[in-house]
């Protein structure tokens, strides 16, 4: 019963809150967010170190009301099955860690929509979102988890369009909601599939489970479009290239602290989902190992390399959300095809890059929210995106600044940050394997610098570079707000330095799903040292870097101390134009970006074509059946038609 | 390209080391060299013809009425070198000589000093001119009109006008 | 216990060492201009003249600009530590090649971060065509670590040092590509785009001054010199005798420094954009390599 | 289209009163509304170029302001000074800028130092009195005299934040800056590397060296201060005003002293061409290039230290003449060290332009276009490399060129390689025509016999310096004074220039573009003494001129 507390509260918060418009409603929910996220921080690391497994059956309805009703439904409705297994215990732990800091957070920045908006709406969605969220992860049943999963787009796009003045807004949560929504229906016609042909209108993932390998075994044809259509479905909400479109739009809208649970949570679901999809409903295999492998190292060089354009701040942190996303399933990727192929190496490396995915996912989840919050504080400062004419807000907000840095360096790999840690499994994981996957780890280093290029654009016009407006009044953010960005800082920098700590939290999900065992037998883990044994040693110590590093600078800072003595900036002796002297954001690596010239031309090529093209088809169609009757309906019957008809085929 | 790159190399290796160390070994300096200009105090007469050529005024006459005195002043940090000065003297007093470092710590070794007694005229009494620039013009002026010299202009004027007189009377 | 005394020694002995090869190469270069040059030491009373003095900081300054040249440092310092240098023993069992790249390329960040944090245009502009090379030359240091991957399977400093055997085309042209990649990083001419003189007077330095630029400079001749140390390492093979081989080490160093700073010398600076285009076109290449090394050959 | 010099002077007498005042130099008095007609027709269809406007204050001749517009026609041979005068009341006269843009800087400093008003000019702002100094003060007017010129000038530029962000962003290249080894003023705005506009602000050492000239000097004390002007081509302003002095007052000068005067104007020539190549290595970041252009370079400064006893300031000039001789002995060392020097120079230079990084950065950079040259009326090298053939030596003969053998380098590209190729040649030109005059210098005495200096004469002195024509009006005075002296330093008309070169390149390039015109910010700010020979500058203040006679 117990698992089931978290929602419950998240529900009632948010209902309870609907009803204030003012401050208040804000407050409710975020407390209540803020405990359960708490409570679910508390099962998952449960789950996690003791191995419990919390699981339940909620009879919703009595029995007899199958009986009474005029038709008889034929699934069970009437049963709530949610189980929270190791894999689901790691990423309600992300979620109940960003959801914490989030949580805390929105206490005081949505008061900045104070009167413009009803932060009882807020409320209502930011609690339902969570808790949405939350079930998507425990639920162990295809039917509900369909419904939530709607649920949970559903609401999270009304938190994307909650500044309903802003066009900007209304565009970017249609977009994100029909992509989502194409994606959904490709799933739920293949859970259809599943549920109505295979397993027999039972519903419960074991079950599924051993349908889908009996189905492996029989008809892999079929296995494979299913695992064809899920993989397409849940990349939407992934947002893998080509699908990634939305992304970029839709998370800068949403106030900061949502984004910073769009970007670091929302779409780990679907990395969730994928672990389930090969590692547990279907059986990892090379083919699909390269495709995900490829996919994924597309999707982090498209990222990436349009992330250093952008010239404004959340934005820019969206690109990179795909872009990491890239590294994540890359990691995914590499891991099944090095897992099939054989010899003991092999499995090393396969359980490094298993090891890599789900940490990469760990860390993302926490730099990313943290940059978001970051970006939010500069925000509810400044009210500003716009990397061209802010600046110089490291003297003015100082601990937004430092935390800002953290989170930099952490995405951008530098040792012994956390960032690091994860990318150097990755690399050490493809590089040495004598496969495409080789050229697969070069792109992900190149990238990794790219990633740090363009978080050195972000910081330094952030914080550091003279600004090019007057920004007057501009202090550092309250206190819940920096208790939040400390708190994410503090575990960016202790994921980092200590890798045990994950690893331990990934052993037991590698013991459940991943076919070689615990990949603490491979991937040997001292404190503060993570080795790879391979026929070589592959060796990283973070924890010793750290120490010498910082050892070494104050040494050397306490041997030649800077004696400070202020002078103007030197401009050639003619007087120093500080709004006019300073290099604006879009100037920045102008040489680089020109040098990829063609790349860019061919991806906005690329762009126009199939994804313009085909949203603006998908749109059509979306109002033509819009025009009928409720298009959620409809469209899951026009889908379910197709379905069948593909199945006449495959059967 | 390469190619270019390696004759420049092989005609470097042939030039050798060029430069001097300067301050520890002297530079050759060729002859008639206008380096900074030197005041014969023996020589000077005083006439100041240096002081009126002298295009930026490295040269200046101040005289001094009491103590009877004119100082001849060369001020090395104005001069340009041009050896005006060196051109319009008479007696060959002041001369460029052949050294060019002037840098030094004090400013007052750049200056060069000059100073000659004056003569009084008999008639007014005033000083007039330069003991020595009165011999050297008596060189050349012939005996009997020697007695002059000793006189300022004004008072020479008038004498000598009474002179013409006596002569037409 | 010994190993760290070993790697404390190299470190002191680098330290020590490093302004004078960059004395050597000043004499060098005066020399191939027909000038008498500096004397040997030059280098070393410039950085000890820097170190007297006292820091003069700008108004605009932010937190990142006073402790980046720390960070620079101890991250260089770190890498050499990783590295066999005089004495042919190192702290390699912290870490691989990828962490050394990686500390290498967090001290040029840091230097950008820092030096636009000084708030001067010219070192905003001197940072920014210093992350543009930095970055593509990343690219390149990831195919050539690839290429010696697959020559030794493997990532680890003990394995990679030396590459031959297998003497094979593929590894040597590894370790040339991998020399022009050293010289491109060590931004020397006509790759010294971020300091360039005359343009924007030497970019990302222009701010500091007194004990912090002493630190910024002798941390880039350390990084000179690490880089160096990598290529003589790929070379220099292992089972030779204690002294011959410190011997031979900084033999190799000071001839590699010569080697570079006499090709230096005849060449003028490159515009951002075509040093860019130099290094793409290098990409080509170092995939034949890598997959000519697949194929041992 | 009128091609003889009869034509033209029967087409000028159709404006206004025309007067021969020496060797092919006309003066033509025209009315104030026939000013433009005169310039446009004598700009752009009679083939000539406008050189310089002098402004003046007649008052005390004639009661006038007076503009003179110089005009040199290439191919008559001739030059044509518009001679206008203006109300001394309200002095008003039409620009002729809207015309001839290269006329803009003229006209401003004109109405600086006198306070004539041009109307209908684009910009009248103030080009070279500091943006501080006291409104309705004109320096160079008679009245006011140099005691009245000390002001306090401290007041600090204010500047405002942006309103909006732009795109771009300024780089400031100058007052200091290590690619401009004198002082001026170039505001580049930025767009990641790409320069998108630019600025200049020049004149910082600006000392009113006419001001002193006019009144403190006597005329044969302005020779050894013209020479001052620059630092590196001072004896070509030296000769130009000697001979604009000997031109005024007829004066013949014997044959020798023009040989003379000849030789020393080439070797400054190669001097200071081989000085801009080591800049513009230097720039390129190709130091050993700068270097070993030097090393050669020496050699011609030794020559010069032998032949006139100073490196750098030759001081050889009097009016009527030259100062030192030269003997047979010195005429041998020099055609040794030239053959030296011509040797080395095809060996090294040749190949250091050959390299790949310096092509590269050279060709098809800075551009300047033949219409544009022709509209900023640009001089010297830049207009060759733009393809005009102008050169005062060839059609403008003074000194002893009228007697040589040589041809004027000429290219069409317009952009930075072409500047260097044309340097190039004239180097080598040069040394031909120092070879020449060196054979066959002819005997005879050095000064000529009488130099009585009239008052109130008009006269033109033109020299091809190294960086174009450079052409100094002297009004001569009484009591051997003059009256009106103006210099016109080539860089004068070629600097605005740049700002059109420097549209559109890179900000990687600016340094070498600006080089490219080979500017001498000094000359054109006419005055900064610069002592090469103990390698230090000093500035000549006001104050210190105008101490006058004390300590």
């Amino acid at each position: 019963m117990e698992l089931l507390i978290p929602a419950a509260l998240l529900l009632l918060g948010g209902t309870v809150s609907s009803v204030f418009k003012g401050r208040l409603g804000n407050y409710i929910s975020s407390f209540f967010s803020t405990i359960s996220s708490l409570i679910i921080c508390y099962f998952s690391l449960n789950v996690l170190f003791f191995n419990k497994v919390f699981e339940e059956r909620l009879i919703l309805a009595p029995v007899y009301v199958k009986l009474v009703s005029p038709i008889s439904l034929p699934i069970n409705l009437s049963l709530l099955h949610v189980k929270m297994d190791s894999l689901s215990a790691f990423f309600c732990l992300i979620l109940g860690v960003v959801g914490f800091a989030s949580s805390i957070y929105g206490f005081s920045y949505v008061n900045r929509y104070f009167k413009k908006e009803h932060l009882g709406f807020y409320g209502l969605n930011y609690a339902f979102f969570l808790c949405f969220m939350y079930l998507v992860l425990i639920i162990y049943d295809v039917f509900w988890f369909i419904i939530f999963w709607e649920l949970m787009t559903v609401t999270s796009q009304f938190l994307v369009s909650y500044e309903k003045e802003k066009i900007a807004a209304r565009k970017a949560a249609y977009k994100y909601f029909c992509m989502v929504k194409a994606g959904s229906e490709a799933i739920i016609v293949s859970a259809l599939i599943i549920i109505i042909i295979l397993s027999g209108m039972e519903t419960s993932f074991d079950i599924v489970k051993t349908c889908t390998e009996k189905l492996l075994a029989e008809n892999p044809i079929l296995a494979n479009a299913l695992l064809a259509m899920l993989f397409i479905g849940f990349s939407v909400k992934a947002s893998l290239v080509p699908f990634h479109t939305w992304l970029p739009d839709a998370h800068p809208e949403a106030p900061s602290n949502v984004s910073a649970l769009l970007s670091g949570v929302m779409i780990k679901t679907a990395v969730y989902m994928f672990f389930r999809l090969f590692y547990f409903f279907f059986k990892p295999t090379i083919y699909w190992g390269y495709i995900v492998a490829t996919i994924g190292t597309v999707t982090l060089f498209t990222g990436t390399m349009y992330a250093i354009l952008q010239t404004d701040s959340k934005r820019l942190l969206a690109f990179h959300s795909v872009g990491q996303m890239g590294y994540i399933v890359l990691a995914l990727g590499a891991s099944m095809v090095l897992y099939s192929m054989k010899g003991e190496v092999y499995a090393i490396l396969a359980s490094a890059a298993f090891a890599a995915s789900l940490y990469h996912a760990l860390n993302h989840a926490m730099f990313k929210s943290l940059l978001f919050l970051t970006a939010g504080s500069v925000i509810y400062r400044t009210g500003l995106r716009n990397l061209n004419v802010l600046g110089g807000l490291a003297r003015l907000m100082p601990v937004t600044a430092i935390s800002a840095l953290i989170a930099s360096l952490s995405i951008s790999g530098i040792p012994p940050f956390n960032g690091f840690v994860s990318k150097w499994l990755i690399y050490s994981s493809t590089i040495p394997s004598f496969t495409l996957l080789t050229i697969y780890g070069v792109i992900a280093l190149f990238i990794s610098a790219v990633t740090a290029a363009s978080f050195v654009k972000y910081f330094t016009t952030l914080f550091t570079k003279p600004s090019a407006l007057e920004l007057k009044g501009v202090k550092e953010v309250p206190i819940v707000m920096l208790f939040s960005q400390i708190f994410l800082g503090v575990i960016c920098i202790t994921l980092g330095i200590y890798p045990v700590l994950p690893l331990t939290i990934i052993s037991p999900v590698s013991k459940l799903l991943f076919p070689l065992g615990d990949v603490l037998s491979y991937v040997k883990v001292l404190p503060g040292i993570a080795l790879l044994k391979v026929g070589f040693v592959s060796i990283n110590s973070p924890l010793i870097i750290a120490v010498s590093l910082t050892l070494i600078s104050s040494i050397t800072a306490a041997l030649l101390p800077h004696r400070i003595k202020e002078f103007s900036v030197w401009s050639c002796g003619v007087s120093f134009r500080k709004y006019l002297m300073n290099m604006p954001a879009d100037s920045y690596f102008k040489p680089f970006e020109e040098s990829f010239k063609e790349l860019y031309l061919t991806g906005k090529f690329l762009h126009k074509v199939f994804v313009e093209d085909f949203i603006k088809r998908y749109l059509l169609s979306a109002k033509v059946l819009a025009r009928g009757t409720e298009n959620f309906v409809v469209m899951l019957t026009v889908f379910a038609l197709i379905a069948f008809l593909i199945l006449l085929f495959l059967v | 390209m390469k190619a270019s790159r390696i004759e420049i190399f092989k005609e470097a290796l042939k030039t050798g080391v060029v430069t001097k160390r300067y301050p520890f070994e002297p530079i050759e300096v060729p002859e008639g060299f206008r380096g900074k200009p030197s005041i014969d105090t023996e020589k000077c007469i005083g006439c100041g013809a240096c002081a009126s050529v002298c295009p930026p005024n490295a040269l200046s006459i101040e005289v001094d009425a009491k103590r009877g005195v004119k100082r001849i002043m060369l001020f090395l940090g104005r001069c340009i070198f041009c050896g005006r000065c060196q051109d319009v003297c008479p007696t060959e007093a002041i001369k460029l000589s052949r050294e060019f470092e002037l840098s030094s710590l004090n400013s007052k070794d750049l200056y060069q000093m000059v100073e000659l007694k004056m003569a009084r005229c008999e008639m007014c009494g005033r000083y007039y001119a330069t003991v020595r620039q009165i011999l050297f013009t008596a060189r050349n002026v012939p005996k009997d009109q020697r007695p002059l010299l000793l006189l300022c202009d004004e008072c020479r004027s008038k004498v000598s006008a009474k002179y013409i007189s006596y002569a037409r009377w | 216990m010994i190993a760290q005394l070993l790697v404390l020694t190299n470190i002191v002995g680098l330290l020590l060492i490093t302004p004078i090869i960059d004395g050597i190469e000043r004499k060098i270069k005066a020399r191939l201009q027909c000038r008498r040059g500096p004397p040997i030491l030059q280098t070393w009373y410039d950085l000890l003249k820097l170190f007297r003095r006292p820091s003069i900081v700008t108004e605009e300054y932010s937190l990142p600009y006073i402790i980046s040249p720390y960070i620079v440092f101890a991250n260089i310092i770190f890498a050499l530590a990783l590295l066999p240098s005089i004495t042919r023993v190192s702290l390699s069992f912290y870490g691989d090649i990828i962490v050394l790249t990686y500390l290498i390329a967090s001290s040029s960040i840091f230097i950008a971060i820092g030096s636009i944090s000084s708030g001067s245009v010219f070192a905003t502009i001197g940072a920014n065509r210093e992350i543009s090379i930095a970055t593509l030359s990343k690219l390149l240091i990831a195919l050539v670590l690839a290429s010696f991957a697959i020559l030794k399977g493997s990532l680890t400093l003990e394995k990679l040092f030396p590459i031959m055997p297998p003497y094979t085309i593929s590894a040597i042209l590894a370790i040339v590509l991998f020399a022009i990649l050293a010289y491109i990083e060590s931004y020397k001419l006509p790759f010294d785009i971020p300091e360039a003189e005359p343009e924007i007077i030497d970019g990302i330095l222009v701010e500091y001054s007194g004990k912090s630029l002493g630190v910024l400079k002798y941390s880039m001749y350390l990084k000179r010199v690490l880089l160096f140390t990598m290529l003589i390492d790929l070379v220099l093979p292992r089972n030779l005798p204690p002294i011959i081989s410190s011997l031979a080490y900084i033999v190799s160093l000071i001839f590699v420094s010569i080697l570079f700073v006499t090709i230096e010398t005849y060449f003028g600076r490159l515009r951002i954009d075509q040093a860019l285009k130099f290094m793409k076109t290098l990409i080509p290449i170092l995939l034949v390599v890598i997959v000519i090394a697949y194929f041992h050959i | 289209m009128p091609t003889s010099i009869y034509e033209v002077l029967e087409l000028m007498r159709k404006y206004g009163r025309i007067e021969k005042i020496h060797k092919d130099t006309y003066i033509v008095e025209v009315k104030a509304d026939k000013v433009k007609d005169i310039c446009s027709i004598l700009h752009w269809k009679l083939g000539g170029h406008f050189s310089v406007t002098v402004g003046s204050d007649e008052r005390l001749i004639n009661g006038y302001f007076a503009i003179y517009h110089v005009f040199l026609l290439d191919e008559q041979k001739i030059s044509i000074i518009v001679h206008t005068k203006a109300n001394p009341a309200v002095p008003k006269i039409p620009s002729i800028t809207p015309i001839i843009p290269g006329a803009n800087w003229h006209e401003r400093e004109a109405h600086d130092f006198f306070g004539i008003v041009f109307e209908n000019h684009p910009n009248l702002e103030r080009l070279i009195l500091p943006y501080d100094w006291p409104e309705k003060v004109y320096p160079l007017r008679k009245d006011v005299s140099i005691e009245e010129l000390r002001f306090k000038i401290l007041k600090p530029e204010t500047v405002k934040a942006k309103a909006k962000p732009e795109e771009e962003y300024i780089v400031p290249i100058g007052p200091y800056h290590p690619a401009l080894h004198e002082p001026e003023y170039f505001e580049l705005y930025v767009e990641g590397e790409r320069i998108v506009d630019a600025k200049y602000k020049g004149f910082h050492v600006h000392r009113g060296i006419e001001k002193v000239a006019e009144e403190r000097l006597t005329i044969n004390q302005i020779p050894f201060i013209a020479e001052r002007i620059c630092g590196i081509c001072g004896y070509t302003h030296n000769v130009a005003y000697c001979q604009a002095v000997e031109y005024a007052a007829n004066i013949d000068v014997p044959l020798r002293a023009k040989y003379i005067r000849s030789i020393l104007l080439e070797i400054e020539r190669i001097h200071s061409h081989l000085l801009w190549f080591g800049v513009l290595f230097h720039l390129l970041g190709f130091d050993t290039g700068f270097m070993m252009t030097w090393l050669v370079r020496e050699k011609i400064m030794d020559l010069a230290e032998i032949l006139t006893g100073n490196r750098k300031n030759y001081g050889m000039n009097l009016v009527g003449g030259v100062r030192r001789d030269i003997n047979e002995g010195k005429i041998k060392l020099s055609l040794e060290t030239l053959d030296h020097v011509e040797y080395k120079l095809r060996n090294i230079l040749s190949k250091m332009l050959k390299l790949k990084e310096i092509m590269s950065r050279t060709k098809e950079i800075g551009l300047l276009s033949r219409e544009e040259a022709r509209k900023l009326s640009v001089v010297g090298p830049v207009a060759r490399a733009s393809g005009i053939s102008t050169d005062v030596r060839k059609y403008h003969p003074y000194a002893a060129y009228g007697e040589l053998e040589f041809k004027v380098p000429v290219y069409d590209a317009g952009d930075v390689y072409s500047r260097v190729l044309v340097r190039y040649d004239e180097i080598f030109e040069s040394i031909s025509m120092l070879k020449q005059l060196l054979k066959n210098i002819p005997k005879g005495d050095l000064m000529a016999e009488n130099v009585e200096v009239p008052e109130y004469r008009k006269g033109l002195g033109l020299t091809e310096a190294p960086r174009g024509e450079n052409i100094h009006l002297v009004i001569t005075g009484r009591e051997n004074k003059v009256y009106r002296w103006r210099p016109r330093a080539p860089s004068y008309n070629n600097v605005p220039s740049t700002l059109v070169m420097l549209k559109g390149e890179n900000l990687a390039d600016a340094p070498a573009i600006i080089a490219s015109i080979d500017p001498c910010f000094s000359c054109t700010d006419h005055v900064v003494v610069v002592d090469v020979k103990r390698g230090t500058r000093r500035t000549l203040r006001l104050k210190e001129i105008s101490r006058g006679r004390a300590r």
